[in-house]
């Protein structure tokens, strides 16, 4: 049996579910892959892993997969899985956000997850786009694009997720593409496997609702783009910030060491039954 | 961005350039299946299949054209958004050298084509 | 020199209620500051660490309540507590509670509204937020303390409810009883019941998340037991997965609905005070019910034949205790500190039997005994 | 006390006022037996002390638990004077901080100058509150020494036993003093069966 | 050939509440696409800025609801809207409008809830919620079309009501009326009746921007206007500045709400169908009242004497218009897509004098006028 | 007539409102202070002045000021500004915000406030903690901190306001503190005539909340300290990071140039009336 | 018509399907000068094309607004042909596209390969909703020719207006055709009166 | 952070060393007030005077001890949090220095001590 069909048979609902919501194409699909694989490299247990989405095409990915599978509110995923985490740590929570879930209207919780460097893993699907409602700009549409409320093109500057998440203190932020679906992988078990707050941003398309809207093309045209824009990390160390100029790069931007939260909360405790309140003091 | 501080090489970067990968000379060493109920026909596999082992019927669906050629990278099936493309290497040797990769797997591989 | 006894306290509404979230197993609290809830927040900081709990200050209430839920599904009984400004907020979270049958204790400390209002002034101005505040239509428990014990005895009874009923359950109690502090004794934990959901017992292929059973309430798995599930905010299936068919979203709305209509009986609180013979009665909560209390106990010294239905659960709305007062009863009062929520509900419920007064304030002030003792010699 | 006996004290934010309330609750109910409730009121939001603290005290459960008419007002600044006086029963007594209160609204008012005491005596400003406590359990009849001695002690931080055990005695002695030359007669409340 | 007439448009009912709000004066809308609401900022987005107005995508509809207060503020009529989750989210801002009395208005399309619910699914779940959604005591101005033409017309009323009255209005309609595409003749700009808030004219000096009125309503300056003033979520005295007086804060809330019921006689709207000699009344409202309407005209044919009382303001609960209809009905009917929520205002101002009977759909279906016609034959 | 009490007289509501609500000492009247002289400088009328806060002591500011005045619900200051702006850009729109109402509740709006380059001026007043509900910890607190939600210390790490404010896209950000009193003048001067959104972070003490549970002494302790710690930007250059550990870096971090919001906004407009609607297309 | 006349388009996203709904209804309502409403349904959440548009029409107005027994039902493949097919009324209308429709539930159905035409003849499947809008125009009495091509040509993008009126008489055509080889007496929707 | 990049010097940056002006000649070049309606006693006027003019009274607040010694500067003015002291140089020259600051405020000025 092909590797990969042992793995859909042991982490996907692939009696029930499938063929999946998903356009054809998307590459939604592509991610549940690598994330699947990951997992299985990592060699965590099922029954341990949490994957917990927020709402958009992405947020669907938790139905499909036989895990723990909490698909919460739009924006608020990282808020459960911090309660998750928080509650049992021995439970690897890994949370699964669109762009707009992440960063627009999720923004906030993004930001103070990686703060307090909560033992989490958050994929970020970046397809451009608000895909589920129909194609609206997001915070990471580039400047320029159309969509269904940028009729006249965007004007917004777009955020950049994985900076973001560097600003606000992630200790390991990985960029990858569909395209490069092995580096997906690997990108997304270091997250997985990594002490503390892990962000893998992942460059998709959503060629129905933004592509369309573009003229970008098909999938397969937008993934070509992928390939023919993306810089590696040390590539791009090479290159000047010009020739950057609407590149992706991808790779390992940022892995480093922080105690995380639940380890810090751990002293807490130990300083609670000491009786150190400062209350008393 | 104090990127340079800490960011780290993925390694293997340099294996973003082309398959170089000699084509191989025994036929048929991979089984290719495709899950019709499950494929969209979104032509993903058959577009960077590095081996031009896909192609596209009428319907848009993919059928394997020419199996021979196929070196079993598994890029169709990675690729494949939804789960209808399997790939089995018949050879022992290829599936060791994947299994090398998952001991490290940090590099970006063989972008195909 | 008397000694004072063991577990007799001076303690405030807000202490009380984490105490009784203690006592009943509560071992996260995610919360945000907010006048006047923010005692909760604090005393919960200083002991959950001591008894191994995990106390977290989120960036706001949305994120509190999010995280609650979190913590529920991942086993951990699991409370937030704010006041109007982040009742609304956390709105939608709530309603994913409901919709997903998570467990979870929700205090609302009311102050006066809407908007900033007066933090530090009471009110009861949230008591049909409190019902309606989430958009679609979801079932809500919601209790009332009126006393500094009865915030440690309603805190273990939402815990309780909620579990039960794998449902949120909202403590809704007004300023100046979060702030009083009054003298009361503890049980020991020991003498509480408490009650925990009831997780599934079958093999985990057998598991069915959202089926239904007699009393409309299903065992409830958490993650990493070994029962893999989905739980979900959209509509869905017995086995948690969206679903599109009216067959079983239809059937679905019912039972949660319904398993808190099987549970009035227990859920339904009340305390009637010298109703057997009333002509005129009251009907009040929270710390308004004191007031009404006391204008009870001085106009039944000059003579006037009045009594009390202290609503301790407001929500579901207590149908059978108002048709019983106004077996008899033909006057009622209902004094609130806002511009008249319950009072809809008793008219509703009244069905023009009784004649229904309402005293309502909304200036700050709380309600005094004199103002209840006014209207009642002005109705008598 | 059959019936409730209401105390208010009254000050500015960072004299205690809220310790104070604690502590006469608590050894009236902890100690004392009573049924007590404490209640306070906050500024805009809770920053900063409080301004008030009311304590009523009562053999019966209590329902009502704010202050209505005062029995006893305590007034650590001008403001809260001015502006709680008129809360206070005909015959109530008023106790007020002479350091800050510079104008009484009745000639029966107690004055003893709390800060100045603590400052001078203790050369610490906190204890204020504490001598007043001490002049509080002087003047009336609604709790014990020995219980108020308890109750401020269970309340204060380790270390500063024996400079709040003093801080109370001097608000009595001193109370007793100015009692004393007053000839107060009036001020003992009538209803109040003293707790032994 | 018959040439297409110039005002007559195959329209949805979306698009239809964005024409009423432009021709109303409508120049901001700030807010975040959710089904099934999208349309209406997706259309925004394309015609604001051909008519110089601003269209701006928020965050989330927290800042929506912000923005569009400031908005206002600033003298731009402005409004937003959304569906169940961001209604929910819009709730502690909507509070702020309420109680700094700024105009603005609100479109909550209703989808099937609680939580995420079924997006593309109708309901009226969110009745409840308009009305008492936010924190504390506040009035609320609800408006439920149920034709694309009234979505035209009921936007505009909107507006007017939001400037005449200095409040926020929601226009609440359910997902079929939202996305049904009917064709309509719109009238012309001219010929529809638009309304601006009053704007003071004294010297600065002498305004007071909270000063009570015969109506209730104080004239309302705008920033830039010269009027330098303070606006606050604080309970507040007549000068706007933030107060703790309770003979200030209590004539405050009084006056919030005694505007409304000043206003009932214009706010209240309602269609009286058939009901001058009905035995049975139906009342309903949104897309149920079309087929409570097909139901009494094919019952009428059967012989039997129903009517409809067509609720097109849900808030203020038009009691009135229920009296008037109970006179000679003694059989209701409340058919809801919801478990019966304007069925309980209903209950309450009946007093009893006729039965009620309800019909609540909750599995995203529409109530059809089968569904109904069948409770009809039951109960005549 | 000295300076200060002609504006006293001409920007302070000084008959009614005075002496303020904030506890003796302060660093928020200070903040005050440096608001109208730097308003003042920029010779705007009080007629196109629109003073914006949140909720917490720094919120109260409005109250005191004799401009269009708004105070909102807390943390969402910045949308209420958006909303102005956007339907009046004559109006200059300040923004003052407490540490927690900025980053805590509103860190969403502030980031993305900055990204769209929104043409408001943020006062961010950063005391370290939650000075309006009694001392709570803030995002701003630093680790091993007191507050009365962090009795056994605070585990957190904080955000670096400025720093975040520079990644979102903000074109100015100037940190000063309230010891540095006149550089505060300027910088909020060159922020409010800053076209773009600019950040002002002010390090401001709460003696009272924070100060007290952290032992740091009175308002004039903490204000020393403020002095003590302050290194400005070139300092800053020339310093290692080891040295850095722990001081506040003064001064203009950031001055760029950056179309804002409203000038792409009326490009939009153009083009709406120009039909160049991809509906049509 | 004083009666309601009921359409359902069924058919996959990206068939447009909801287009056709819109030119049918605009064709019936703002040419035609009948009351009409359209209505769709969604999937989950509004991604990708509508499956479903309902358009009723009448001379009254209209207040149902939904489809419940359908006079004519287009199903442009298989999927909704099956699921819709048990709502269409006894003496009802079925168009389907034989393209994908390969098993039809009543011999009744009018079967024409609308995608096929659209490929073959106009290589440009996008137009065999026009084509079939030709059909039904063709098929039944509720609609004129001229009014349904005023319709589609005020609806279709600019420059595209040759191919569409082109498609739309083929599907005319077409459906004629098909009609005369089915002597299809059964299929003339009884209480419509012609419009003109 | 690429602080660098985009940062710029506030200019006099370097002022923030101790104030170095020599100390008047004249006496009572300035009038300072002293509102104690608004007042807090918060003594930073005092503790902040480079000069140490100003003093504490027995119950917390200010006063003027040492007139003559006051350089006008301003700084207890625009530090104090209640506007409750001003400061009047009643040198024309004075004024006309703090005029020019205005017309180029971006300096960190004179810190004080
Ligand atoms: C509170 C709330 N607001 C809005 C929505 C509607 N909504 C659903 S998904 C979505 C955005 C989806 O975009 P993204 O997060 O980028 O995910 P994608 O669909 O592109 O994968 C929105 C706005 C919602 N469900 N809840
Ligand atoms: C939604 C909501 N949550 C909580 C509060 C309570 N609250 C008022 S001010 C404040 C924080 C104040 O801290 P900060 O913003 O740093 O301002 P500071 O008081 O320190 O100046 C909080 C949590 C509120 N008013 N509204
Ligand atoms: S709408 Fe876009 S993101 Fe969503 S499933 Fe389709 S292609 Fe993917
Ligand atoms: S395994 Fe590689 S070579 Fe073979 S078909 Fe797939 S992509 Fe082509
Ligand atoms: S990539 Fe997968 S879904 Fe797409 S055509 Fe190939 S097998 Fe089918
Ligand atoms: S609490 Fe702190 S921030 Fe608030 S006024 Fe007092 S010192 Fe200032
Ligand atoms: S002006 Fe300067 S020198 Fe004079 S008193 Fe003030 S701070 Fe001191
Ligand atoms: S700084 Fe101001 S408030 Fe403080 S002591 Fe000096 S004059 Fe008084
Ligand atoms: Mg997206
Ligand atoms: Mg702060």
């Amino acid at each position: 049996m092909p590797e990969i069909t042992k793995l859909i048979y042991k982490y996907l609902r692939h009696d029930k579910k499938f063929p999946h919501v998903w356009c054809p194409g998307c590459g939604t699909g592509i991610i549940l892959g690598a994330l699947i694989r990951a997992i299985d490299r990592t060699g965590y247990e099922k029954d341990d892993i949490v994957l917990v989405s927020g709402i958009g095409c992405s947020g669907r990915i938790p139905v499909y997969v036989d895990f723990n599978t909490l698909h919460t509110t739009h924006g608020r995923a990282l808020t459960f899985a911090t309660g998750i985490k928080l509650a049992n740590s021995n439970l690897n929570v890994i949370v699964i956000m669109g762009d707009g879930d992440a960063i627009a209207i999720g923004g906030n919780h993004f930001i103070h997850a990686a703060r307090r460097n909560i033992d989490l893993t958050a994929i970020i699907v970046n397809n451009n786009v608000y895909g589920m409602t129909g194609g609206q700009y997001s915070p990471t549409t580039p400047y320029g694009m159309r969509a269904t409320t940028a009729v006249y093109s965007n004007i917004e500057q777009e955020f950049k997720i994985s900076e973001l998440a560097v600003t606000a203190g992630a200790v390991f932020v990985g960029r990858g593409t569909v395209y490069h679906a092995k580096l997906l992988d690997s990108l997304i078990e270091r997250a997985i496997l990594k002490k503390g707050f892990g962000v893998v941003e992942v460059i998709s398309h959503c060629h129905i609702q933004y592509g369309k809207q573009n003229l970008l093309g098909s999938a397969v045209d937008m993934m070509k783009w992928q390939r023919d824009n993306a810089v590696t990390v040390q590539e791009a160390k090479r290159m000047k910030s010009e020739e950057l100029e609407g590149r992706i790069i991808i790779g390992v931007l940022v892995d480093k060491d922080l105690p995380i939260y639940q380890d810090e909360y751990d002293k807490v405790r130990e300083r609670a039954k000491e009786g150190l309140s400062s209350l008393e003091g | 961005m104090k990127a340079e501080k800490v960011s780290q090489a993925p390694e293997g970067a340099s294996e973003i350039a082309p398959d170089k990968q000699p084509k191989p000379k025994r036929a048929a060493v991979t089984k290719i299946d495709i899950f019709k109920a499950w494929c969209k026909a979104c032509g993903i596999c058959v577009a960077f299949c590095p081996k031009g082992v896909l192609a596209i019927d009428e319907e848009g669906y993919p059928f394997v054209e020419d199996l021979d050629s196929c070196t079993g990278c598994g890029w169709c099936e990675i690729r494949c958004p939804d789960f209808a493309i399997t790939v089995e290497s018949r050879r022992k040797r290829r599936r060791v050298e994947r299994k090398d990769e998952k001991e490290a797997p940090q590099g970006i591989p063989d972008a195909g084509e | 020199m008397k000694k004072r006894r063991p577990r007799e306290f001076l303690m405030q509404g807000n202490e009380a209620v984490v105490e009784g979230a203690l006592v009943a197993g509560c071992r996260f609290f995610a919360g945000y500051p907010i006048t006047p809830a923010t005692e909760i927040a604090e005393i919960m900081s200083v002991k959950l660490p001591q008894v191994d709990g995990t106390f977290i200050q989120m960036e706001d209430e949305i994120a509190s309540m999010g995280a609650i839920i979190g913590a529920s599904l991942a086993g951990t009984k699991s409370m937030t507590a704010t006041s109007g400004p982040g009742f609304s907020l956390v709105q939608e979270n709530l309603g994913f509670a409901c919709m997903a049958e998570v467990p979870c204790v929700v205090g609302d400390v009311m102050r006066l509204g809407p908007s900033t209002g007066i933090p530090t002034y009471p009110s009861q101005g949230d008591v049909m937020q409190a019902r309606w505040g989430t958009h679609g239509d979801h079932p809500a428990i919601v209790l009332a303390p009126s006393t500094v014990r009865e915030c440690f005895d309603l805190s273990v009874k939402a815990f309780n409810l909620s579990e039960k009923y794998r449902t949120p359950v909202i403590l809704l109690f007004d300023e100046v009883v979060g702030h009083m502090r009054e003298k009361i004794t503890l049980p020991r934990p020991e003498e509480v019941e408490v009650i925990d959901r009831i997780r599934p017992t079958v093999p985990p292929e057998w598991y069915i998340p959202y089926e239904d059973t007699t009393q409309g309430v299903s065992p409830m798995a958490i993650f990493g037991d070994g029962y893999r599930f989905h739980v979900t905010g959209l509509a869905h299936d017995i086995r948690g997965f969206p679903t599109l068919r009216s067959d079983e979203i239809g059937p679905f709305m019912d039972r949660i609905h319904r398993k808190i209509t099987l549970g009035f009986p227990e859920i339904q609180m009340g305390e009637f005070f010298q109703l057997e013979d009333a002509d005129i009665a009251i009907i009040a909560y929270g710390s308004v019910a004191r007031s009404a209390r006391r204008a009870v106990i001085d106009a039944r010294e000059k003579g006037v034949k009045v009594g009390l239905l202290r609503l301790i659960t407001l929500w579901p709305f207590m149908r059978t205790a108002v048709e019983r007062v106004i077996q008899k009863a033909k006057m009622l009062i209902v004094p609130e500190m806002n511009m008249g929520q319950i009072s809809r509900e008793v008219k509703r419920v009244n069905e023009g039997k009784a004649k229904v007064n309402t005293i309502n304030r909304v200036d700050g002030l709380t309600i005094t005994p004199q103002q209840i003792l006014k209207r009642i010699r002005e109705v008598s | 006390m059959g019936e409730r006996y209401e105390v208010r004290l009254g000050g500015s934010g960072g004299q205690g006022i809220i310790l104070s309330g604690i502590i006469l609750a608590e050894a009236l109910g902890l100690y004392g037996g009573k049924f007590v409730v404490q209640t306070q009121s906050y500024g805009p939001e809770a920053r900063g002390g409080a301004s008030r603290a009311d304590v009523v005290v009562s053999d019966e459960e209590i329902d009502y638990p704010k202050a209505i008419k005062l029995d006893l007002l305590l007034a650590m600044n001008q403001k809260s004077c001015d502006e709680y006086y008129r809360d206070l029963k005909e015959d109530g007594i008023l106790v007020v901080d002479s350091t800050f209160v510079t104008q009484v609204p009745t000639s029966k008012a107690i004055q003893i100058p709390f800060t100045k005491i603590a400052r001078e005596k203790f050369h610490r400003e906190i204890v204020a509150n504490i001598i007043s406590l001490g002049a509080i359990t002087e003047l009336t009849n609604i709790i014990s020494h020995k219980f108020m001695e308890a109750a401020v002690l269970a309340r204060v931080p380790k270390g500063t036993e024996k400079l709040n055990r003093d801080a109370l005695k001097a608000g009595v002695i001193t109370a007793r003093k100015v009692k004393e030359s007053m000839r107060n007669e009036d001020i003992q409340p009538q209803e109040f069966q003293r707790e032994d």
